[in-house]
């Protein structure tokens, strides 16, 4: 096992990582820039360097930065977490030129599945279900029309290079593509420096379902079973939860399958994160693969009782994964999670600042992450993400009861948090039914409106 | 913990020497290794109360100081490597070199104060220098980084050892 | 760690000046790093009273008005049963009757000025009343408990309504 | 099911018990002293009322007053937690009186196991193994004698009415006897207002080990395990464990058959705990029943995934057994308990007084049971316990290392807290062995004077 992990990170996934590690005995080293010198991931680590000032581009971007600090504290590994430098295949590069493990994915298979239309290809060959689109990038507004025809509209227009919603656009009619087409290549270019875009088949009401995987670095691979995270509001995940209601037992020992098959067939190891929608038959279909550990881990933690980021800590460390997980694990009750922001909760402005009160809930069945605390500073400069509070119960039922129990109970002052948005989706009947998509916001937010 | 010791003291007189000067009734200040509060005999008690956004303010003092980049940046003292931030510890430290300008490490990496392992330092404590001169090496990813002196006077203190890694912000050298 | 550097004295030299400079009579800014307050002298006293720990006030208050045994009973205002204590948010309240002597419930029950449903009240607003006059009946447990006042003097006010629940130490008489 | 709860209680139990009625949708009532005007049961509860005075005589334990403050806040039934009037037969049976259901056993059985010469004949008579020992009271210092003769010494005097460890003495020869007869007696009138007396076998290392059980008011009755709580010092209770590993699942379930049988024999109902002693030989003997929820019962609901609250109340409501807890848990993982209280943690000194910081360890596997918060105040009137740490992992090696990891992150200033024992206790070596039994304690502080 590692001697000593850096983790390159902030915020409640560096405090998970540094937990992890105290709980394995590995030391941990913690980097920070300057508006974070005083945070619970610097105070709780063994030890913690400076690596610059609060723009994250000069701090926790900067990969000669984090390399140096790793290589100055004697470290042997470096634990990405999520966002930040998690999904940079050069920086996982210059990790491994600099004799220290990162934990995760190597860097080829990285860089295979950051390409969306790649991605798509790659899995398509493994024989996973993927949307009807295009095969690979389209050359032209002509290709365009053509691929559109075959699939039938609506379709939807992507960058190759995309992310959070940049790069996109729904077509639905022969008439309005190619001034789409147009937009979107020009936003994808000057957001990613391309602009190449590919199409997929439109789907008007889509849920979001992602499965976890874990493997080896011997070629096996385990499915962890799926998440539901459809609801979102621009994109921005806001509840997660384990399993999917939508999702059979039989469908998923068959994913399991696909799965398994897939990721040995492109040598992918760590932990990562399939993502699909799922349709108005409840069919699903691949649209994007994560490769590190994401902030909705929890849930598969609360239902399946592995605990992934150890996982991936000794998965790195060259352990096998039948000695990490013995064997395939069942799902028990429901758990679901909220992520509480830094934001108003009507106006989504970010609400940066002094926190004066600080009540966390505890109690039966429920979990908080976070690296938040009385006094603390929330700064300006990185995500809005204070806490994730999850909630396990026997099914969802319980777990939704739960979550408005600690909901309640959860004390946040000097700053605005998302609590309250939370507390009304709770209370929200769509919801509750369990029966959504991911337009649920947009209807949810439009309701508020109407009943105001 | 901490206590009052005589250079404590000393920074102590200086201060209320200047809150006098400049007529000031009540101060209070904390940072993360000090709280200071303290309100001056003849006056009616008042409770604080402002209007001013605080914020606001900040920005006006970053901008009247013509000043440099980070608004909250610190004031950016010698820290070591391994010290995590303890809010519920605070140690109450003087800075003997209080009059002169600190020359900070822009990187994380190994200090070198020479140009190769035999050969003799870039300066020493008494010498003079002006802005840009080389005063040592800071090692990073196998590059050796010049640091030149963003300040001119003599050096009357080289804070770190040889081969001692440093951190961003990490105080270096004190030029006076 | 940190410590009152040249820079850091420089900075609050400049910010008073800038202060004075602009007729600001009082200042606060807080960063992660550095909180500051200040007041200049000759300013009228200014009444918002933040900064007084409300617990000392309410035992203070309790004891002015020669009040009840409890540590940290609070200062006796109608306090409406159902009204949970919140930490965050004290309202500050003023007390009309603040001269007056309270006469609380020393039992939880349901409160009645009558000694039968039909009969007349005990008192009223406006009687004399002497110590040990029977005021009103808390019913507990279905015991008709008779509360007497422990104070002399007249009516000036009932807080509570035939048939209320009241809880332990909640206000039923203003005597004066 | 109830409509609205009183929780004659206060601290961490009475929000622990607020949370599961929210959770139910169940209406909550808290009651308070003038001390705990401004606690979290209080704040969190639908109805707060205030019941007297800070002592406990004067308000928690002041039977008309909680009696008239449910009368009138209209409750239909009163959950009485731990402590305070939980095993009052009397109070029971004045709830009853009033038209309140009360959420524990019938007074009766209460009344028969409050008096611990009368639970060990009537565990007897039930097959359950006791000590050996006195059949009921000792007439005077000659029976005692000739008790102490067939039984063997050494044995232990003990108050029939006792607890706290108050009445009770060893007595290791013939000569000692009478003069240790006399002061047991004399001690047990005192704080009893009864000076009866009883003899059991004395076990010089013996373990605590206690049976959860659960039993509806229709005769079925449910063992949910064991606790290991052998870490205690002065009959004090600092840790809890489940399972324990000296009990073997052979054991455990023909434990599981005395128990139903017993418990069935003596009508009892709702959740309870039956405590033995184990000798060095693994035998096991009953030394008394708790007929209320315990501290502890938290590392029962973490390895069996049953919350024991929920179903004190679904029992209590007349529901089955056999719907609340479906079929026989299996206990999963391994649970530890730390009582943070509020003491000084060498000298062990109480230490009321306001809490300036309190930063309470999150993540995987941690569960934190607490109604205290920075700024708040732990009152001088009542027990010191302030918060209640739990740690699950999937064998004792995990659950051990996720507490020392949690304790480290439990940060709380303003008081002393026996957070500094409790870390020294989990780097202690025979701790972490597992080997040990209630004279622990004293063998880890004799250990720690000689070492310092």
């Amino acid at each position: 096992m590692f001697r000593k992990v850096l983790i390159a990170n902030r915020g409640e996934i560096a405090l998970r990582v540094i937990s992890a590690c105290k709980e394995m005995g590995i030391r941990t080293v913690a980097v920070y820039s300057e508006a974070d010198r005083n945070s619970l991931h610097v105070r709780f680590a063994d030890e913690a360097i400076c690596i610059g000032p609060p723009q994250s581009r000069d701090s926790y971007l900067n990969v000669p930065a984090v390399i140096s600090a790793a290589e100055i504290a004697g470290a042997d590994a470096v634990h990405p977490g999520y966002g930040m430098l998690s999904e940079n295949a050069n920086f996982a590069e210059v990790c491994r030129a600099s004799n220290l493990k990162f934990i995760g994915p190597p860097p080829e298979v990285t860089r295979l599945m950051g390409e969306k239309a790649t991605a798509r290809q790659t899995m398509k060959k493994a024989k996973v279900p993927i949307l009807p689109g295009s095969d690979g990038v389209l050359e032209n507004e002509g290709a365009a029309l053509e691929w559109a025809q075959s699939i039938g509209y609506p379709v939807m227009l992507k960058a190759v290079a995309g992310g959070g919603g940049r790069g996109m656009r729904i077509c639905r009619s022969r008439q309005e593509l190619p001034a789409l087409f147009q937009q979107a290549s020009h936003e994808a270019l000057n957001a990613f420096s391309n602009g190449a875009l590919y199409m997929e088949k439109f789907i008007e009401r889509p849920r979001h379902i992602e499965f976890q995987v874990l493997a080896d670095e011997y070629g096996h691979v385990m499915s962890l079973g799926e998440r539901e995270c459809s609801i979102q509001r621009r994109h921005q995940k806001l509840i997660e939860e384990a399993p999917s209601l939508q999702i059979t037992p039989k469908q998923r020992e068959e994913m399991g399958k696909v799965i398994k098959r897939s990721l040995k067939d492109i040598g992918y190891w760590n932990a990562g994160t399939i993502e699909f929608l799922m349709d108005e038959d409840g069919s699903i279909y691949f649209i994007e693969m994560n490769t590190r550990i994401q902030v909705e881990h929890c849930v598969t933690e609360m239902v399946t009782g592995v605990d992934l980021v150890k996982a991936q800590l000794r998965i790195a460390a060259g352990e096998k994964l039948i000695d990490i997980v013995p064997k395939q694990p069942e799902m028990i009750g429901h758990a679901i999670e909220c992520r509480i922001n830094a934001e108003h909760p009507e106006k989504f402005t970010p609400s940066p600042g002094k926190i004066t009160v600080y009540n966390v809930p505890g109690g039966n069945g429920v979990r908080v992450d976070t690296a938040q605390y009385a006094e603390g500073v929330v700064p300006q400069y990185y995500d809005s993400l204070i806490a994730k509070l999850i909630c396990h119960g026997k099914d969802r039922e319980e777990a939704m009861n739960k979550m408005q129990r600690a909901l309640s109970q959860f004390i946040v002052q000097g700053i605005h948090t998302s609590i309250p948005l939370h507390q009304r989706i709770f209370a929200d009947e769509e919801f509750r039914s369990g029966q959504f998509d991911t337009k649920f916001m947009e209807r949810f937010l439009e309701r508020e409106r109407e009943g105001a | 913990m901490a206590r009052m010791e005589g250079k404590d003291s000393q920074e102590l007189k200086e201060l209320v020497e200047f809150l006098k000067a400049n007529g000031i009734a009540e101060f209070e200040m904390e940072r993360p290794d000090l709280k200071v509060s303290l309100r001056f005999a003849g006056e009616a008690p008042v409770a604080a109360a402002t209007g001013i956004d605080a914020g606001q303010m900040a920005a006006l003092l970053v901008a009247a100081q013509g000043g440099g980049g980070g608004v909250a940046a610190p004031a950016a003292a010698p820290v070591s490597l391994a010290a995590a931030a303890a809010p519920e510890a605070p140690a109450v430290e003087v800075d003997p070199y209080a009059g002169a300008h600190i020359v900070k490490s822009p990187i994380v990496g190994t200090f070198y104060d020479t140009p190769a392992p035999d050969a003799e330092p870039y300066v020493k404590v008494g010498d003079m220098v002006s802005v840009g001169k080389v005063l040592c090496i800071v090692e990073a990813m196998k590059l050796m980084n010049e640091i030149e002196s963003d300040a001119a006077g003599q050096i009357v203190h080289v804070f770190v050892k040889r081969g001692q890694p440093v951190e961003y912000g990490q105080a270096l050298f004190a030029v006076k």
